[in-house]
């Protein structure tokens, strides 16, 4: 059997409109340094490899992997940078694990979007500069808004399902500290509001919120020498459908990175039977309310074109039978950029280990993680988890 | 740290592709990755099917003037509908592609692995070495508006006040590479040079003057990485990566000796190690040590413990260094001579190992047996090292 | 630092600063060059792949990785999805909103993404649509050639 | 390799920029970096005409530029040292170009003063200091002489200090 890799310690710092009292440095030390406490290791001596998630146009610094050892305790020893969500991070992570190079792995990722004055244009800066830039779009947003009309088309689900699932997670925020965005939201609130960009309104767009959360990771073995409340990390898998100088062979209104990495983790995590029964909750992509909706189909969680039926069934929420976002969500908790796949993770690992707090999900033992870059990327992440 | 590896798959270099190396390329950056990549899956005699995990290295955004770069260039790299991502620590990148690429095999989730290295310098204006403007700390540094080769010619200086080198003795290492470049059809700068002509070309940052420095370049390079029973199938002459190593100092440069690289002395020790070597001043047979100036070359032999400590220079002058010398080094041409598209660089130099071990390096072949090879990159603010070790 | 933070904003100091170069300067590609010519021709180009399939534009390699080969896409063209604009990222409602479709000829199996200059209410998927050039003078080769797509 | 022509097409200065498709982009990415408290307070001393450097609780080290944290410990960083502004070339050397690789009417003289600040080993191997200009000639920054040479902060007048590293005008000699 190959090595088991368990999570024994998450640490966070943020999640707030803007967090102007820190330095962006700064934050990735308070997370690092509280995910340390919780898995009782020593960065300096314990720790075999740092992994860091971020991109240089995000944090405004030409190699912004310069600026990653320091504050989590990796300098001068094994440190690297993914350039991508911290999801990434953690199948880096996994593989590190695995392979036997390390035994003990820190992954951190976080987001400043409160920094970035030019935020549109850097966000234009990814779109392919020939066939795609140059066009007069309005908002880089459009894409998600061709892939929710596409999606409403081919199953379906109408207006009325994205305003539920805004309303669900904004709602089910209230009872999380990490949510700066939630509201006691209705359905109709969301369907008075004008189209942002169509058929989205603005409350179907997830604002943006600055974040640090870090992760430890470690062999089964290595993770018996900190801690006992081990959360398995079963099965991990990421996957990316075409770049983003190539969106026009996207399949539209579908998310197939998502059911490819999903396949990769499933069977890494030995999840044969239909995976709609594995899971005690789940805590999936919703940067756009459709992509909840999407996600589920695409993690095989509800059957193609179904998902909307299950919503208005309430199988979705915070007490039915497969709770999803019980943490609020983007929607909720806004998105920190490359650190919303772990801010995803971190709401799961915290569940699975009971200490969720007033939105915890009775009796849980096994969850999905799942996680989109945004836009204009087709890359998305999946972790399978399992309480230790 | 783990010492005693024992790994039930080795992992091997099967194939490896490149493209010219140009100050201008008409292909955009995905379209030089696909060249690179396709050409390495040619050598391999692979195709795209057989490729099941793809990872790129590529360094500032800022040059190619697209955000997540890796996202632009994943199609280009083999990656439709396949795991990717995008490594980076700046200019180690290059070497850092294969080493991370290592452990996508030997932790078993992927069995071949399209490494690809990419970089396109020629679209940002007015000059690409304006990007290294927003390498500092936008607060303690940027103010002073300084340019790379501040940084390049302060270690440089620092190395001759401690180690006794003047620039004479220093240049022979651009001589050298440029020369290696002539037998390298990917060379941008390749010349026949003397050591009067780096010491009359035009100073840029005393110490260091044009001919000292690598050029800006368009360019891609890829590997084809697999497990070991793959790579009996696909090759009689397999090139292991028998050890990986990196290493990140912090970010304050300016705190510590630059005369000696300690962050890459680590991440060296760190692949030494794994792949078994006590001591490689004798045991390393060819060498690629990363030069984007001629002194770097020097300073990363000692740091790979090639040579003690202020020695390389003085071995340099015997030729021993050179391709028909006791341990050469850079026989490729290095970044002095063929060209230094930063992430692709790396994967260049890492290329060439793969040829020399498979005596397939044509004329630049070094003249001694070859078993086992090194090859290192350097990147950020002098702190990044990144260490493979390779055999046949 | 973890506890001796300023919360006092006027002990903040946030420090502006930027990541720009002057200007980049895109070479169009190999595909691109070829495209460039026949957009300044009103004309519009695909690749067509080995397995027969044509994708718009040409994009130089295929999904499947081989070289394409470049032929005239003359359409009809049909918006197969679309989404209007009417606010930018920080909320500010545009003056005019704006369709962006993908718009498939039936003589390849993908759309290219453009504007269709129509009003939102007038739009639907499946309407016939045309290109619409710019002047020939004012043409440099490039997509915005193209000013917009319109109801055919 | 076996292979000969290699892919990749060349192009010179003049073919590029005549190619027709050629696309112009002009970036927009600005920022607002929140210094935080180490930072702010280390700039809030420029202006005082003071260097502030950070001590760690735990090993002891005096961190010039100052860091929230110890990155040897990981520990949050505690106490404030006004430290000297004085110190010994590190190193030195002479700018010909700017930023935009333009030729400098006038050279620039820059370089890495190590900081007299106590608890670093005489020559060892890390040591608190400065990037910074240097106030001497081209010439006596190309000699020998340059290297571990005495020098101190020339301060701008209190006036034209606005809380920047440009606070200090240059290091020069100590006559």
């Amino acid at each position: 059997m190959p090595r088991r890799v368990g999570i024994i310690g998450v640490g966070w710092y943020g999640f707030r409109p803007s967090t102007p009292e820190v330095h962006f440095q700064g934050m990735m030390f308070e997370s690092s340094h509280r995910a340390y406490a919780d898995a009782n290791v020593d960065p300096r001596k314990d720790v075999d490899v740092f992994v860091d998630c971020q991109e240089d146009l995000w944090e405004g610094i030409a190699i912004t992997d310069e600026f990653a050892p320091e504050p989590i305790g990796g300098a001068l020893r094994p440190t690297f940078t993914v350039s991508g969500d911290g999801l990434l991070g953690v199948a880096h992570a996994y593989m590190l694990i695995r392979s036997g190079l390390a035994d003990v792995v820190a992954v951190e990722a976080h987001g400043k979007p409160s920094e970035i004055r030019t935020l549109q244009d850097v966000y234009y800066m990814a779109f392919d500069p020939l066939h795609v830039r140059p066009l007069p779009t309005g908002n880089p947003f459009f894409l998600a808004g061709l892939d929710a009309q596409a999606y409403m088309q081919r199953t379906g689900a109408s207006r009325e399902h994205l305003a539920l699932v805004s309303a669900k997670n904004r709602t089910n925020g209230l009872k999380n500290e990490r949510a700066p965005y939630s509201a006691r939201l209705t359905v109709d609130d969301v369907l008075s509001a004008p189209y942002a960009v169509y058929p989205l309104t603005r409350y179907d767009i997830a604002d943006f919120s600055d974040a640090s959360v870090t992760v430890v990771l470690a062999s089964e073995e290595a993770a018996k020498r900190f801690t006992d409340k081990v959360v398995w990390l079963d099965g991990i898998g990421f996957s990316t459908e075409t770049g983003s100088g190539a969106v026009e062979w996207h399949a539209w209104g579908r998310m197939l990175s998502m059911r490819d990495a999903a396949l990769m983790a499933y069977k890494l995590a030995g999840l044969a039977g239909s995976p709609s029964e594995s899971f005690d909750l789940a805590e999936v992509e919703d940067r756009f309310s459709f992509m909840e909706l999407l996600s589920l189909e695409e993690l095989m969680l509800a059957k193609e074109g179904e998902a909307h039926r299950l919503l208005e069934q309430g199988h979705f929420n915070l007490g039915g039978p497969l709770p999803v976002n019980p943490s609020g969500g983007s929607l909720a908790m806004g998105v920190q950029l490359e650190a919303t796949g772990l801010a995803r993770l971190l709401e799961a690992v915290l569940q699975l280990r009971g200490e969720a707090g007033p939105h915890q999900v009775k009796g849980a033992r096994k969850a999905v993680v799942a996680t989109w870059r945004g836009v204009p990327t087709y890359t998305s992440a999946v972790a399978v988890l399992s309480a230790g | 740290m783990v010492t005693n590896l024992f790994v039930k798959d080795r992992v091997a270099i099967v194939g490896a592709g490149i493209t010219t190396f140009m100050r201008r390329a008409l292909e955009t950056p995905r379209e030089l990755a696909w060249e690179a990549a396709r050409m390495a899956l040619d050598q391999a005699g692979l195709t795209l099917k057989d490729v099941d995990c793809v990872v790129i290295g590529s360094a500032p955004d800022t040059f190619d003037g697209v955000h997540l770069k890796g996202e632009y260039l994943a199609d280009g790299s083999g990656a439709i509908r396949k795991p990717m991502t995008r490594v980076y620590v700046g200019g180690g990148t290059g070497v850092f592609v294969p080493v991370s690429a290592w452990w996508h095999v030997a932790s078993g989730l992927c069995k071949t692995v399209l490494a690809v290295g990419e970089e396109k310098m020629s679209p940002a204006h007015p000059h690409p070495q304006y990007v290294f403007r927003y390498i500092w700390d936008p607060i303690i540094h940027r103010p002073l508006e300084p340019n790379l080769i501040w940084i390049f010619a302060m270690e440089m200086r620092r190395y001759m006040a401690k180690c006794g080198a003047k620039k004479e003795d220093i240049a022979l290492v651009s001589v050298k590479n440029k020369r290696n470049a002539l037998d390298n059809p990917a060379a941008q700068v390749a010349a026949n040079i003397t050591v009067d002509d780096v010491l009359k070309s035009e100073v840029l940052v005393w110490p260091v003057q044009e001919l000292d420095v690598s050029p800006v370049t368009d360019g891609a390079a890829a590997l084809v990485i697999t497990s070991e029973n793959v790579a009996r199938q696909v090759t009689d002459s397999p090139v292991w990566i028998e050890g990986v190593g990196f290493t990140l100092d912090n970010q304050h440069w300016e705190n510590r000796e630059l005369a000696f690289p300690r962050y890459l002395n680590y991440a060296a020790r760190m692949a030494y190690r794994m792949a078994g070597i006590e001591r490689p001043w004798k045991e390393i047979d060819v060498a690629e040590p990363y030069d984007p100036f001629d002194y770097k070359e020097l300073h990363h032999i000692e740091g790979l413990m090639l040579a003690r400590p202020c020695e390389a220079w003085k071995l340099l002058k015997e030729g021993y260094f050179n391709r028909d010398g006791e341990l050469p080094t850079s026989p490729s041409g290095g970044l002095l001579g063929v060209g230094n598209p930063i992430a692709a660089a790396g994967v260049m130099k890492v290329a060439e190992l793969f040829w020399q071990l498979r005596y397939e390096a044509g004329k630049r072949q070094v003249k001694r047996p070859v078993h086992r090879a090194v090859a290192n990159a350097w990147g950020d603010l002098m702190q990044a090292g990144t260490v493979i070790v390779l055999g046949n | 630092m973890s506890w001796n933070k300023h919360g006092r904003l006027h002990d903040i100091i946030t420090w502006p600063e930027k990541e720009e170069v002057d200007k980049y300067i895109y070479t169009p590609g190999l595909h691109g060059l070829e495209l460039a010519k026949a957009l300044m021709d009103g004309r519009i180009l695909g690749m067509r792949c080995s397995d027969g399939k044509v994708y718009v534009p040409p994009k130089t390699f295929c999904p499947d990785y081989g070289q394409g080969v470049l032929v005239e896409v003359k359409g009809p063209w049909r918006l197969q999805y679309y989404t209007v604009v009417y606010e930018d990222l920080y909320g500010n409602r545009l003056e005019k909103p704006v369709v962006v479709g993908v718009i498939k000829p039936d003589d390849a199996v993908n759309g290219i993404i453009h504007i269709v200059n129509a009003d939102p209410s007038k739009v639907y998927v499946g309407m016939e649509l045309r290109p619409v050039f710019r002047p020939k003078e004012q043409r440099r080769g490039v997509i915005t050639d193209i000013q917009y797509f319109e109801p055919a | 390799m076996s292979v000969t022509k290699l892919p990749g097409t060349k192009l010179s200065s003049k073919e590029m920029y005549s190619l027709p498709g050629l696309v112009e982009s002009v970036p927009q990415a600005k920022y607002d970096f929140s210094a935080g408290p180490t930072i702010s307070r280390f700039l809030q001393g420029l202006k005082e005409g003071k260097i502030l450097g950070r001590k760690c609780p735990r090993c002891g080290r005096v961190y010039v530029p100052p860091r929230d944290y110890c990155e040897y410990c990981h520990v949050a960083l505690t106490d404030w040292v006004e430290v000297p502004d004085t110190g010994t070339v590190h190193t030195a050397v002479v700018s010909y170009i700017s930023v935009k690789r333009e030729r400098l009417e006038k050279p620039e003289v820059i370089g890495v003063i190590r900081l007299d600040v106590p608890g670093y080993p005489p020559n060892g191997y890390e040591f608190a200091g400065l990037f910074h200009r240097l106030c001497v000639s081209p010439e006596e920054a190309m000699s020998d002489k340059v290297i571990g040479m005495k020098v101190r902060a020339r301060w701008k007048p209190k006036e034209q200090r606005t809380g920047s590293i440009l606070d200090i005008e240059c290091f020069e000699p100590v006559r």
